[in-house]
């Protein structure tokens, strides 16, 4: 019997189908990514390594700075190359302003309707519209930022494998620290009106397992070390052995599973497993293992973006520029994994290169890794409003659905980039 | 056309000549096209030392005088043949087949692509404007190099162009 | 005093005619022929109609005329002057007698004689040789037998073999015609002020002279006469805004360029009737109120700038021309100017900046009746408008209106050429259709072919297919035809026109012609040309149609000047009207007229051919081989260039054209 | 003063002036490229026609203004004529914009092709890298001398080489003056071809794009003039 339908999920990046019903006596859910799929990891194949990062930039144009930066330090590993310092902190400080910009779209435009009792973006300036220009102005700086330092906002190109392409300038990126301070007050006061409007439902995490990626200075930056929320730690390379992947008949895309069961990842996670890192994340008192927490840990992470990007941008422009080494023209042998904490969490990008080309490519998204947990919660969520086998209210049942899988703020485009589709659609 | 452009002793240098029209036009920038006519009907074209004397006459750039003598259809810069086949390229004379003589004709007298006057340097085979004698189309003009010569013929095929190249280089045998 | 010493109209009859350069009298052109005015003596009247006798029936009745003009010269007139010249002693006729003219516009007939004996209808003899001039006129003047002759004038019963040779009013070719403003063509000798004025000549500018600018000007708006060079102005409003232009200088420029290729019809008039266009220039600089008229001439009509320059003198010779004309305190002179043969120069701004220096367009507003030729305001007229001016004042704007239509007065000048059976200059009033032009007066197209379309305006105007030759010719049907009146250049093309190739011939001519001043027309024409070329050699693809439709588009809609604004005009419409042919070039890469070589192979006939090898001599390219094995001959496609000698020398014509 | 029209705007201009100072005055921009003040206003680049009430195309800069005139700047034939004379001028340019002084923002042509989408001048015209910054001066196969301008910000400019996401430049005569810079800079063919395939291998012309590019190598190798 069917509790719940949602053909396609609106609001969310891509397209996505919801359902939930009762099979005799069990509740199951279902989370349908029905976004066709894109094949990235076949595209790289056979490509030469330097490509790589044009084509995994081009997943996804929410977050393209985040896979870019994951596929060059995977081909970094691959070919042992190391970029040096001052080039993995550009990096980290250019993901952090994307992770803020994202982070900002999202709950600005994608989310925010839910808990200010508006359908769409048009109405939604009456109810929130200081909110909103406040956003779209924050949103506007983040970008031009991204296009300074990055060369463009979407597909960036003064990144390379073996570290930056061109001689960084001092000024650009004083001028991009400029950009942000002017608009670190403003973030404030965007993050405080969304955590006096975000009233987030009631939910018991049923599967609480994490993961996240240890950052190598502050919060966020990228890192070597995956920690998980059972206090394991691994290297990147040996992320087999922890998540395996597989592939639901029902959906374009995979699903990942943390030694067998269900995790999540992204500012819950992180905020969870990398707390002793931080150092002003001001959250206010809430209660963790709620899934919809996920969203007020972005909110405060968008202020604490801007300030830390800032910093490192100050801080760089100090430094002697070491743009990085030359990646050798004919490549080498070697296998590499990069991992990275975007917006939604981590993405681990894996690749085997044999002499100048790709031959092997693996690429985990967030998304797929929550996937699991996405059905554990909306199971757990549909249990709770659910009484001797029918639901108490179809449509809130329906509402709270949707407003948890945005919670989770997926990227369907993301998801989708897998080798080979199995899957059959549900009959 | 006699009356109207007085002809002058040819023995000259081309230098001597234009000195001596640019004195006849007074010098005046007005006149550039006639005086580019007097000097085209003595020499069959213009030569480039004509063209420089002009230039320095009437104290314009040389550009000036070129771009008026490449601008017009009548003047020619390089050296015709003894005798210059004009085929009139009128609406009518082009239906009635001159475009078809004109290949012939090239063809006939070997002349290589690109150029006009055949090697020899007797024939320069033209493109002209309508003579405006359209009854008799297809029409071929042909004028000696000083202009003092002037046929036309009417009705013209390949075959009776065979027939005038034959008669002009007997003519041109007569002379010589 | 003639320049012979004998009296002639132009001097004075007696002591008591005080008229001189100096103190010119008023009446000096009246007295000429309807003379003596200012006081009465039968001797001097006499002496004037004796005089006049003689200019228009020659000495005693005896009139013999040769035609020389550009055409019927080219076509052999002086060889059969030469002969006329040296028969006329020998039969008795007063040497005299013998007329040179200009030309009627029967070009088929060139080179004609008309005869003339008193009490003999005057016969009209065409195609005349050298060789049988002296058979004519012994034929004529001994025999008084008609019965050669192409046409008569009138039947006087007195001559022999009358019956069978048709008037000239019976005929279509003159029947249908209206020569208003062509009436003296081949009748006034056009190297004689004498003759234009015993036919009636400087009567208009007698009569303009005694009243104002403004009543000339009033006259010639009543009239409705408008620009015959193509665009139709109305005349008058353009004399209006010069003439109220305050600078004191102001010209008259006469537009004799004609540069539309199968256009004669000012050349025609100007080389037959000078005066009449002198007339009309200078009745023009009387209106406007001008001090300098220009006559812009081509380079390659030298013959037509002869005749105007000669009637430039004789005129300030007698008077009509310098100082105080005519007595009225008017001063006008006039400067024949040879162009360098552009066709550009036809356009009124590029006109004067020739005369200027390099002639290249202006962008109009400002209009030349405002700035012109050096800044100041200049009126500029074709040939064939002030023609019509000097005959409309002459005979008053009714004898005008009485023509045409009510938007378009008057009559026109059309020269009909191309595949038709009497090609020639015609005056028809305005409006008559197009089928009456081409097929009763020019007699339509050959036997045995169909006609395909008809060509008019020339590179500026467009093709009307057969089935629209109903459409009047006037200024607005013409154009919704999809082509323009033009300066009447009519070009009748067959079924052996292919109308691709018609269309690339006009874009090569606008290519070769452009001033390449603006952008549109230098590169635009060049890719219309370009594509046509592309089709014309089977490598046409369809969306080159849409290409030469937008290029097309764009180059009439933003050049600069009238060339580049009317060049694609032959391409849109044969587009319009023949896209089949088009199709049949690009799809099935076939050109069904025959006429573009790439498309064309030439091929002996195997079983026809006898192997004699004619056609090898005779081959330009040397083409043609013999292939041993069959003792045949065949032809190399490559080397071929398709000139068709072959064709025409094989004697048992076996070579076959495939299309 | 004159009473004109600018697109339903109405101005009022001095006697005299040309409709360029009407639009000026109504704060409308017209393209021009020929119009130099008093020193030459003949009207003859054509890039500023305006279509008039009785719909005829005139050129702003040399158009004197009448009282009443009504000018509109942006119908669709005007787009039209002006976006066909962009053609007309590229079609005869020598595209060479690799070792031209007007590239990396300066080019007139540029911001013309890419204001009224008139496609074929190369990425070169728009990245900023001069001679021996230009990453082909260096060595890379980038595409940029093939590959279709119009992006505003290029990868070049940022030190990435340009890897023809905007679609091939299909001219023959370029293609052979790209052919000979690659060549006298050491790139080779199969570089080119190979960064070149990830977006344009797909393309329903990519076979002649490569049997151009093929042909145009060879005859640059084989000591051809540029």
């Amino acid at each position: 019997m069917r509790l719940a339908r949602v053909e396609e999920v609106d609001r969310v990046f891509g397209h996505l189908e919801l359902e939930v019903l009762r099979d005799n006596g069990e509740v199951k859910a279902f989370f349908k990514v029905t976004h066709g799929a894109r094949f990235i990891e076949l595209t790289v194949n056979g490509r030469p390594y330097w490509e790589v990062p044009y084509v995994a930039s081009r997943i996804c144009g929410a977050c393209s700075i985040a896979h870019y930066v994951a596929s060059i330090r995977a081909v970094e590993r691959a070919l042992g190359l190391d970029a040096g310092e001052w080039v993995e902190d550009f990096r980290d400080a250019v993901n952090m302003v994307q992770i803020a910009q994202n982070h900002l779209v999202h709950l600005a435009f994608l989310a925010l309707p839910d808990y200010v009792g508006v359908q769409g973006l048009s109405d939604l300036k009456s109810r929130a519209g200081r909110l909103v220009v406040n956003s779209m102005k924050l949103n506007t700086a983040c970008l031009k930022v991204i296009r300074l330092i990055a060369g463009r906002i979407v597909n960036p190109n003064t990144l390379g494998v073996g570290g930056l392409l061109r001689r960084p300038f001092k000024g650009p990126l004083l001028k991009a620290a400029d950009y942000l301070r002017e608009c670190e007050a403003l973030a404030k006061e965007v993050v405080d009106e969304a955590l006096t409007l975000l009233k987030v439902p009631e939910l018991k995490d049923p599967a609480n397992n994490c993961v996240a990626v240890k950052p190598r200075k502050i919060y966020l930056t990228t890192g070597d070390e995956i920690l998980t929320s059972a206090g394991l730690s691994f290297k990147p390379s040996n992320y087999r052995e922890h998540l395996e992947e597989m592939q639901p008949e029902y959906s374009n895309s995979k699903a990942v599973a943390l030694s067998g069961a269900p995790v999540h990842v992204g500012a819950r996670a992180r905020y969870e497993l990398l707390r002793n890192y931080l150092r002003d994340l001001n959250v206010p008192k809430i209660d963790l293992s709620n899934p919809f927490s996920n969203l007020i840990i972005k909110a405060a992470e968008i202020p604490y973006c801007v300030t830390a990007a800032k910093e490192i941008l100050e801080d760089l422009a100090m430094r002697t520029a070491d743009t990085g080494v030359d990646p050798p023209r004919d490549g080498g042998e070697g296998e590499g994994v990069g991992v990275v904490e975007a917006p939604r969490g981590l993405l681990i990008h894996h690749y085997v290169v044999s002499g100048k080309r790709i031959v092997n490519a693996n690429i985990i998204t967030p998304t797929e890794i929550n996937a699991r947990h996405i059905e554990a919660s909306a199971k757990a969520l549909t249990e709770s409003l659910v009484s001797d086998g029918r639901p108490l209210n179809a449509g809130e049942l329906q509402r709270k659905l949707t407003m948890l899988v945005r919670a989770y703020d997926p990227c369907l485009p993301c998801a989708v980039h897998v080798s080979v589709v199995r899957g059959r659609k549900h009959a | 056309m006699a009356q109207l452009l007085k002809l002058i002793p040819r023995e000259t240098t081309p230098g001597a000549l234009a000195h001596d029209v640019a004195a006849k036009y007074g010098r005046e920038r007005r006149y550039l096209i006639r005086m580019l006519q007097e000097i085209q009907s003595t020499y069959g074209y213009l030569p480039q030392e004509a063209l420089r004397v002009i230039a320095n006459e009437l104290r314009i750039p040389l550009t000036e005088v070129l771009t008026v003598a490449t601008f017009y259809h009548q003047f020619r810069l390089e050296k015709p043949g003894e005798f210059i086949i004009m085929l009139c390229m009128g609406t009518a004379c082009h239906l009635r087949g001159n475009a078809a003589n004109y290949e012939f004709l090239r063809t006939y007298l070997g002349i290589k692509p690109g150029r006009s006057t055949t090697s020899d340097g007797v024939f320069s085979v033209e493109k002209a404007r309508c003579f405006g004698c359209c009854s008799l189309a297809p029409v071929v003009m042909v004028v000696s190099r000083d202009g003092s010569y002037r046929k036309l013929y009417g009705g013209v095929t390949p075959a009776k162009l065979r027939r005038i190249i034959a008669e002009h280089r007997a003519k041109l045998a007569k002379k010589r | 005093m003639g320049d012979d010493g004998s009296w002639n109209l132009m001097s004075r009859c007696c002591g008591k005619c005080w008229h001189s350069l100096e103190y010119p009298c008023r009446n000096y052109i009246r007295c000429r022929t309807e003379g003596p005015l200012c006081h009465d003596d039968q001797r001097c009247r006499t002496l004037r109609s004796e005089r006049v006798r003689y200019i228009k029936e020659g000495p005693n009745g005896y009139r013999i005329k040769v035609p020389l003009a550009s055409c019927s010269i080219a076509a052999g007139a002086k060889e059969v002057l030469d002969a006329v010249k040296e028969v006329v002693e020998s039969l008795g006729i007063p040497s005299d007698a013998v007329k040179t003219v200009g030309c009627t516009g029967l070009c088929y007939l060139d080179p004609w004689l008309e005869l003339k004996a008193p009490g003999m209808p005057a016969a009209l003899y065409g195609n005349v040789k050298p060789a049988e001039v002296e058979g004519i006129l012994k034929k004529y003047f001994i025999e008084n037998d008609v019965s050669g002759a192409y046409a008569i004038s009138e039947r006087t019963g007195k001559a022999r073999g009358e019956g069978d040779v048709p008037t000239l009013s019976e005929l279509d070719v003159w029947r249908l015609q209206v020569r208003y403003v062509s009436r003296n063509c081949g009748v006034v000798n056009p190297e004689s002020i004498e003759d234009y004025i015993a036919y009636g000549g400087y009567r208009g500018l007698d009569r303009a002279l005694r009243m104002s600018p403004e009543e000339v000007i009033e006259e010639v708006k009543k009239s409705g006469l408008r620009g015959r060079g193509g665009a139709g102005f109305p005349t008058w409003l353009k004399w209006r805004i010069c003439r109220n232009q305050p600078s004191k200088e102001k010209y008259v420029i006469v537009n004799a360029d004609e540069g539309d290729p199968g256009a004669f019809m000012n050349r025609l008039l100007a080389e037959s009737d000078p005066h009449r266009v002198l007339e009309g220039l200078i009745i023009a600089g009387y209106a406007v109120g001008a001090t300098k008229g220009f006559i812009f001439v081509r380079a390659e009509k030298p013959l037509m700038a002869e005749r105007l320059q000669k009637a430039v003198e004789e005129a300030r010779k007698h008077g009509i021309l310098g100082k105080n004309i005519l007595g009225r305190g008017f001063d006008f002179d006039v400067e024949v100017i040879l162009s360098a043969g552009a066709f550009v120069c036809g356009e009124e701004t590029a006109l004067i900046a020739a005369i200027e220096g390099r002639a290249t367009p202006r962008q109009r507003p400002p209009y030349p009746a405002v700035v012109g030729l050096w800044g100041k305001p200049t009126v500029i007229n074709n040939v064939e408008t002030l023609a019509h001016v000097a005959t409309l004042m002459a005979e008053g704007w009714e004898s005008f209106a009485a023509y045409g239509t009510e938007r378009s007065k008057g009559t026109k000048m059309f020269c009909v050429t191309g595949a038709v059976k009497r090609t020639g200059a015609y005056e028809v009033p305005i409006g008559t259709t197009l089928r009456t032009l081409v097929e009763k007066i020019a007699g339509g197209v050959k036997e045995g072919r169909k006609l395909k379309a008809v060509q008019i305006g020339g590179p500026s105007g467009g093709c009307v297919p057969a089935h629209l030759l109903d459409t009047p010719i006037d200024y607005e049907s013409l154009r919704d035809a999809g082509a323009i009146m033009g300066s009447g250049g009519i070009v009748v093309m067959d079924d052996t026109a292919c109308m691709v190739d018609v269309a690339r011939y006009f874009t090569s001519f606008i290519v070769a012609e452009s001033c390449g001043k603006c952008f549109p027309c230098r590169i635009g024409t060049k890719i219309l040309y370009d594509t046509l070329t592309k089709i014309t050699e089977g490598k046409g693809t369809l969306e080159d149609l849409e290409i030469l439709e937008s290029v097309g588009r764009v180059v009439r809609d933003a050049s600069l000047c009238a060339l580049g604004g009317t060049a694609p005009n032959p391409v849109l419409s044969t587009l319009r009207h023949f896209r089949d042919e088009y199709l049949a070039h690009i799809i099935d890469k076939k050109c069904p007229a025959g006429v573009c070589t790439k498309l064309l192979k030439y091929r002996i006939n195997p079983d026809k051919c006898v192997g004699c090898g004619t056609c090898a001599k005779h081959c330009p390219a040397g083409a043609i081989s013999k292939d041993e094995k069959s003792g045949k001959y065949v032809i190399d496609q490559e080397k071929c260039v398709k000139c068709g000698t072959c064709v025409t020398i094989c004697p048992v014509n076996a070579v076959v054209k495939e299309v | 003063m004159v009473r004109v029209i600018v697109n339903g705007k109405e101005v009022h201009v001095p006697e005299g002036e040309t409709i360029l100072t009407a639009l000026k005055k109504a704060g409308d921009a017209v393209p021009t490229l020929c119009f130099f003040g008093h020193m030459y206003r003949e009207a003859s680049c054509r890039m500023c026609l305006v279509e008039l009430s009785n719909g005829k195309l005139v050129p702003a800069c040399a158009y004197p203004v009448s009282d009443g005139l009504e000018v509109r700047t942006d119908t669709p034939r005007v787009r039209e004529a002006r976006r066909t004379v962009v053609e007309f001028i590229l079609s005869i340019h020598r595209i060479r914009c690799w070792s031209c002084p007007r590239k990396g923002g300066n080019c007139e042509l540029l911001k013309l092709a890419t204001a009224y989408w008139v496609e074929g001048i190369p990425v070169c015209s728009s990245c900023p890298l001069y001679g021996r910054d230009c990453l082909v001066v260096k060595g890379e196969p980038c595409l940029g001398p093939i590959t279709l301008a119009g992006c505003s910000d290029p990868c070049p400019s940022n030190g990435s080489p340009c890897i023809g996401c905007r679609g091939p430049v299909t001219r023959k005569d370029v293609l052979e003056a790209a052919a000979q810079f690659y060549v006298s800079n050491g790139v080779e063919l199969r570089d080119v071809l190979e960064v070149a395939s990830m977006f344009w291998e797909g393309l329903p012309n990519y076979d002649s794009l490569k049997a151009s590019l093929e042909e145009a190598f060879k005859k640059a190798l084989g000591g051809g003039e540029d």
